[in-house]
């Protein structure tokens, strides 16, 4: 009974273990990036539905709102940050992928470790001759 | 100890000494090698006159302490000469200059590396002998484990890699066994590490099992030094790998730093009472007996002249243990004693080894007939020692067997006194052949009637050589003879076991 | 195989967490343990506090500034991360290879966004600036700030964009916000509170919360055009093709 | 003063990009003034801590529920100052190293990454507010990718995007676990926290916000199973940021699971956590031997030093559940010691580097003829490594067996001791080579040939702190002592 009524929390449960899912399983990096992306915005909306007040509304005081039926600032600011983050680490890793597509051609995992792979034997034959 | 120690900074200066020979190593020019060596052994002799000037506040029973840091309360690395430690102390500093002596003569290679570690090894020994607290001597325990490291690989054959390696493995394990047990003294003993006069731990603050467990703890750290049989892997290797004057310090001075190790857990740690209650005693005396006895057996079957010596230094630690473990008034005597005869007795030997090894380059015994017609004093001298070894009268080799016998008769075990006869028995049987091969045999005298070499005192070594050699030869007959002079081993030992046994 | 395996993980793990979620208290009840605590306080005490009406800009910007200074370091530290893996740009014009081989966009394209851009960069000050009374915020504004950079240099290219915002004007810019922050913060020592004190007690109370309105404006406005500028930077480190700087060895 | 320790790096930052754009060559220079400013800050803070207690400082002058809280006790303050030495040297020791490895674009960059990451560390040690905790966490977190890209060849990119995908939703489990937290207890203060968990009505949210703050924790702090990023990350970044790394980041991120395991579920909500800390404790065992066997296998003289860390995590979180303030004062002391330690022997990696430029141990025989300096320094860290005495290592070893004898958990005590063997092994072994086997023909000049002055210099002051806080450790233990009996 409490999951149906807690639903949103349950649907950012579950958005987290897609976003999770997609993160281990996808080849390409870029799919792994959007998994990842997947995963913090379910955790946003975790935070913003723990904020949520039964027909509250917003905590912009002022036009004589009373504040007992404000919905709960602080995870609005704390999923703030958590934007920022990801804005963060996504552009951090797209500018890596973009170094590494430049290099290899390819967004493939295994094949980017595949052809690695070769440079390191290459790199040794030339260092044992 | 005995008394209130007065503070003193001759501790700290003796330890901080065989640094100057080092810093003289390194900066002066490479060229000079004479003055530089020399400078070495003045170093070391500066060092042992240092230790004399203890003596007679010794004798009087003060004693000198020194704090150089602390952690916490009851965690400090703290110097102080008591009587046992400046005992310690006085033996390995002569004997360090002598070998330093001997090995200016000796060492051709690599002097600058050889000389350094000897002056550390001495610097980490003395603050082994001179440690106030158990804190300090595993300390500088474990320095002088990895400080003595290159002195047995210095010769870097394959042999002394295979020993130094080996002697590594055996020494790091025993250090973590032996971390334990100090940290373990440490929380049983109520947060101090201390040598108590009649022992620091007791059965009100630990349980009996804990206690038994820190014994044996300890007895395996400090036996893998001592040689204890199981695990006395290292001493044959590491002897007749490293240069002469190494191996003599090896089982002169860094084995004893191991016994020297237990009698301290023995006397100042548990005590004789605890002992006596703890009944781990008798496991220590059928551990040294067996070594004594199987020790001697190996030795008997070594063709390697340094390697049968090893195995008897094996063997001859253990009547150490023995005197310990005996827990009697002359028992301990004989053993505390014998720390020093012996170190005398096999130093002398191990160098007179050098001398034929440096001069013929022969390693085998079989291969030394007639040797003492080229080598008499040389020979002479090994002779004096290894008969002393056997326990002849009058020497100290017979000295400390009798002490001992008293103290198996006082311990009401005369089992003892058969283990003694048979090692002094069995090392008859592995020292007289080599003097009949060096005096009786000579090349060719399968041959009947070939006329024996004449004695020729002209191809003896120079006097770096001998010098140590015949100090040590004759302290063996002086010190078997005029046992209480003032400085000998007898006025400083019975002080200490005076003490501990009331 | 590999994927079956991350699978009955990802299963469990859903299995854990939805039993977890039927212990949590009930969605949206005024009285469950996040509702009470510091956020009522927040939402009583806030216009006074600080006078902001909207209780989020004034926890974000005044109760936990400090926090919106990490998050500032953050963009900060993303921009610096990019030009670490991607090198920033040599002095002077930059090009991608857009540039070269681009479809002149029509005429129309070019003229709307030429039209637009102005009224874009004028809501995200409107964002940054009403933040005080109705949603919105300095990163809000930043963001789009730095999407009207974007449409533009999609259409102009990046080196006419680069023109515009050369390296010298961006380079002061981008950490203009973490800047502010700092001298507030001393400004607020020296008004007698601690670090990042808005309302300086050395100050008569009555204008108190006037100040801190004020300069919460401004430390909005500092971030906005922090932000813009780290993302605009991002950007053009990213479309940027020619000269990649060889990394050695 | 504590925050301006924490906000002088992160301006420093600011105004050293702006001095790259204008006068690039005062880079190496500028970088160093603002670290030094805290450093001097933070000395001038020890004698102000109460033994009994911390500093508290509320920012904003908000009350504790509302502000966020600085708190500064000796443990943080400890580890900030630790912080400050080690990012000097660094520092330092990048000015002549670091065109070998970063090219004159980048170099800006890498010094404002080094600034923002020193800063991020020290704010996140001091916090005393959990969800600030997060956000400096993530200027680590973004600053530390960065920097192990920054050489920017494709083997770097490929460590850097490896360990991103690794932190990355690690911080974001840690996200989670805050939400779980705050949906709890209503709370964001530790202090405060501290006091709601107990009487909380929701212990299962508050057992699984604690496994997802171990688990988050654990992957930045490399436990056991979650280290995957780690070697390639520490060995293939250049050597003053690997000794950054493993020197202080995976220290303070396990610093962060100690704040959250003693100071907000205090050990007095014990059953709480005592079954999760039990699982940690094995991890750490596991990782503890893991560890150094690997380190025992590798050829790479870095990657060495990378699984060594393994280990030595390993070593700090089974002080961490000792439980006890023996046991913390040893995982304190043991992030002192690796962290000096380990950043000596990764900055002499980097000086045989800049000399020869390779990197294999074979190559490493006969080293000390042109290299006598750098190898005995190495020696020196080696030794405190292992923990032989009197070294930082020996300390530290000893207070976290003695913590862990305490607690009566042998089997710990055994894995330690076995530890502190294989580490005995893996560094013996390369000092074997260094010292005692001939080089290959003219591998070495037969004279001394050592690295210029300012790189020797970092690495010599490293090697002798570690000699002098194991012979004075006495300086530091007591505090520390006191500090970790409060939490207890």
């Amino acid at each position: 009974m409490n999951l149906s009524h807690n639903y949103l929390y349950a649907a950012a449960m579950l958005l987290f273990c897609i976003g999770l899912y997609n993160v281990i399983v996808r080849r390409n990096i870029v799919k792994k990036l959007i998994g990842l992306n997947i995963m913090e915005t379910s955790v946003f909306f975790f935070y913003i539905s723990l904020g949520y007040t039964r027909n509250g509304v917003a905590p912009v005081a002022g036009a004589g709102a009373d504040p007992t039926r404000m919905v709960n600032p602080v995870p609005q600011v704390l999923v703030l940050t958590g934007i920022i983050v990801a804005v963060g680490v996504t552009a951090l890793a797209l500018s890596m992928v973009i170094l590494l597509h430049r290099k290899y051609g390819t967004l493939d995992t295994d094949q980017i470790m595949r052809m690695a792979r070769q440079e390191e034997t290459q790199a040794a034959r030339e260092e044992g001759n | 100890m005995q008394g209130k120690p007065f503070f003193s900074v001759i501790p700290l200066i003796g330890i901080l000494l065989p640094w100057v020979s080092l810093l003289i190593l390194t900066l002066m020019p490479s060229r000079s090698r004479k003055a530089r060596l020399s400078l070495c052994f003045l170093g070391s002799a500066a060092t042992f006159v240092l230790v004399l000037t203890l003596l007679p506040g010794i004798l009087d029973g003060h004693s000198y302490t020194i704090k150089i840091a602390s952690v916490v309360q009851g965690l400090e690395l703290r110097l102080t000469v008591d009587t046992l430690g400046y005992y310690f102390a006085l033996m390995l500093s002569f004997l360090w200059m002598l070998a330093t002596l001997y090995s200016i003569g000796y060492i051709d290679h690599k002097e600058n590396r050889f000389f350094i570690f000897m002056a550390l090894v001495e610097s980490f020994i003395l603050g082994c002998a001179f440690s106030g607290n158990m804190f300090t001597y595993f300390i500088f325990y474990e320095l002088m484990t990895f400080g003595s490291y290159p002195l047995i690989v210095h010769e870097e054959t394959r042999e002394a890699r295979y020993a130094a390696t080996k002697y590594l493995v055996y020494s790091i394990a025993a250090g973590a066994v032996l971390f334990f047990a100090v940290v373990g003294n440490y929380f049983w003993g109520g947060g101090q590490l201390g040598f108590g006069q009649y022992g620091s731990l007791s059965l009100d603050i630990a349980s009996r099992a804990a206690l038994t467990t820190l014994f044996f703890a300890y007895l395996a750290g400090f036996g893998v030094k001592a040689a204890i049989m199981p695990l006395h892997g290292w001493v044959p290797d590491a002897h007749p790998a490293a240069p002469s004057p190494a191996s003599a310090l090896l089982s002169g001075v860094i084995l004893k730093a191991g016994a020297f190790g237990i009698i301290r857990v023995v006397f100042n740690i548990f005590g004789i009472e605890l002992m006596r209650e703890l009944k781990v005693f008798i496991v220590m005396a059928v551990l040294a007996c067996i070594t004594i006895v199987l020790a001697s057996l190996f030795a008997l079957t070594q063709d390697n002249l340094k390697r049968r010596l090893a195995y008897s230094s094996i063997g001859q630690v253990s009547y150490i243990i023995l005197g310990i473990a005996m827990l009697t008034h002359d028992g301990g005597l004989g053993g505390l004693m014998h720390l020093t005869h012996h170190a005398i007795m096999k130093g002398c030997l191990f160098l007179c080894a050098g001398v034929i090894l440096l001069k013929t380059g022969k390693r085998n015994i079989s291969e030394m007939r007639g040797i003492g017609y080229q080598y008499p004093i040389t020979m002479i001298a090994f002779s004096v020692c290894a008969l002393a070894m056997i326990g002849t009268p009058p020497s100290v080799g017979f000295i400390s067997k009798w002490l001992l016998g008293n103290g198996a008769l006082e311990a009401g075990l005369p089992v003892y006194i058969i283990i003694l006869l048979t090692s002094a028995l069995l090392s008859a049987a592995y020292f007289l052949p080599i003097i009949y091969v060096a005096f009786f045999r000579w090349e060719g005298d399968e041959i009947e009637g070939s006329a024996r070499p004449k004695l020729s005192f002209t191809n003896e070594s120079d006097y770096r050589l001998m010098v140590p050699i015949i100090v040590l030869a004759i302290l063996v007959v002086i010190m078997g003879i005029w046992i209480t002079v003032p400085g000998f081993p007898y006025s400083l030992v019975s002080k200490v076991i005076g003490v501990i046994f009331h | 195989m590999k994927r079956l395996l991350a699978l009955l993980f990802v299963a469990a793990l859903a299995v854990l967490l939805l039993f977890l979620v039927t212990k949590m208290p009930s969605l949206g009840d005024p009285d469950n343990p996040a509702r009470q605590g510091m956020a009522t306080q927040y939402l009583e005490r806030s216009p006074e506090d600080t006078g902001a009406q909207d209780a989020v800009t004034a926890v974000n910007v005044n109760y936990r500034g400090y926090d919106t200074m990490g998050k500032v370091g953050i963009i900060y530290c993303a921009l610096m991360g990019v030009l670490a893996v991607l090198g920033r740009e040599k002095r002077g014009r930059i090009q991608a290879r857009l540039d070269g081989a681009r479809v002149a966009p029509s005429k129309i394209v070019e003229v709307m966004v030429r039209f637009v851009i102005p009224f874009i960069i004028l809501f995200s000050a409107y964002v940054i600036i009403h933040a005080e009374i109705s949603p919105g915020g300095g990163f809000q504004g930043g963001a789009i700030i730095g999407a009207s950079m974007i449409i533009f240099t999609t259409i102009f290219g990046l080196q006419e964009a680069s023109r515009r915002m050369p390296q010298g004007l961006r380079v002061p810019l981008e950490g203009s916000a973490i800047m502010t922050f700092f001298v507030l913060g001393v400004l607020g020592i020296a008004g007698g509170g601690t670090f990042l004190t808005y309302a300086w007690p050395r100050v008569s109370t009555s204008i108190q919360p006037a100040l801190a309105n004020w300069l919460s404006v401004i430390v909005e406005m500092a971030i906005g055009i922090g932000v813009g500028f780290a993302l605009i930077s991002i950007l053009f480190a990213m479309m940027r093709e020619e000269e990649d700087l060889e990394p050695v060895a | 003063m504590a925050i301006f320790m924490i906000t002088l790096p992160l301006l420093g930052a600011v105004l050293v990009s702006i001095v790259g754009y204008l006068k690039p060559h005062w880079l190496p220079w500028g970088a160093l003034v603002p670290l030094l400013a805290s450093g001097v800050l933070g000395c001038m803070l020890i004698g102000r801590i109460p033994s009994d207690g911390y500093i508290s400082y509320h920012l904003g002058n908000w009350s504790v529920p509302l502000g966020i809280e600085l708190r500064v006790d000796y443990l943080a303050l400890f580890l900030m100052l630790l912080i400050c030495a080690l990012g000097l040297l660094a520092l330092i020791f990048s000015r002549r190293y670091i065109v070998k490895e970063v090219s004159a674009g980048r170099m800006t960059a890498y010094y404002v990454l080094i600034l923002l990451l020193s800063g991020g560390l020290m704010g996140f040690v001091a916090s005393g507010d959990i969800f600030n905790l997060f956000v400096f966490m993530e200027i680590v977190a973004l600053s530390s990718y960065g920097l192990v890209a920054i050489s920017a060849n494709s083997r770097a990119v490929r460590a850097a995007l490896r360990y991103l995908l690794m932190g990355a939703p690690a911080s974001i489990i840690i996200l989670l676990g805050i939400a779980l937290l705050y949906m709890a207890t209503g709370s964001l203060n530790m202090a405060e926290l501290a006091g709601r968990i107990g009487q909380s009505g929701y212990r299962e949210i508050l057992i699984a916000s604690f496994v997802l703050f171990v688990v988050g924790f654990g992957v930045k702090a490399a436990l056991f199973p979650l280290h995957l990023w780690l070697p390639d990350a520490h060995s293939i970044a250049p050597s003053p940021v690997s000794a950054l790394l493993s020197g202080l980041v995976v220290e303070v991120s396990i610093f962060g699971i100690l704040r959250i395991a003693y100071s907000v579920f205090t050990p007095h909500v014990g059953n709480l956590t005592s079954a999760t800390s039990n699982a940690l404790a094995v991890l750490a065992a596991a990782g503890v031997i893991f560890g150094g066997v690997m380190a025992l296998l590798q050829k790479d003289l870095k990657l060495m030093l990378a699984y060594s860390t393994i280990s030595h995590v390993g070593y700090i979180f089974l002080g961490l559940t000792a439980f006890n303030a023996e046991g913390l004062t040893g995982a304190m002391y043991h992030m002192l010691d690796h962290g000096l330690a380990k950043a000596c022997m990764f900055l002499c990696a980097g000086s045989f580097i800049y000399i020869k430029g390779f990197r294999r141990i074979e190559d490493l025989k006969g080293a000390w003829r042109q290299m006598p300096w750098t190898c005995f320094a190495f020696g020196l860290a080696a030794f405190s490594l292992v923990g032989i005495p009197p070294t930082a290592g020996f300390i530290s070893k000893w207070y976290l067996i003695l913590g862990n004898v305490k607690a009566g958990n042998w089997v710990y005590v055994v894995v330690l001791l076995l530890g502190s063997l294989l580490g005995a092994f893996y560094c013996f072994r390369i000092l074997y080579y260094m010292f005692f086997q001939p080089g290959k023909e003219g591998a070495w000049t037969p004279r001394p040939a050592d690295v210029p002055p300012s790189m020797l210099i970092p690495i010599w002051i490293l090697a002798v702190a570690t000699v002098f806080f194991g012979l004075f450790s006495g300086l530091v233990i007591p505090s520390l002592l006191k500090a970790a009996g409060l939490l207890i």
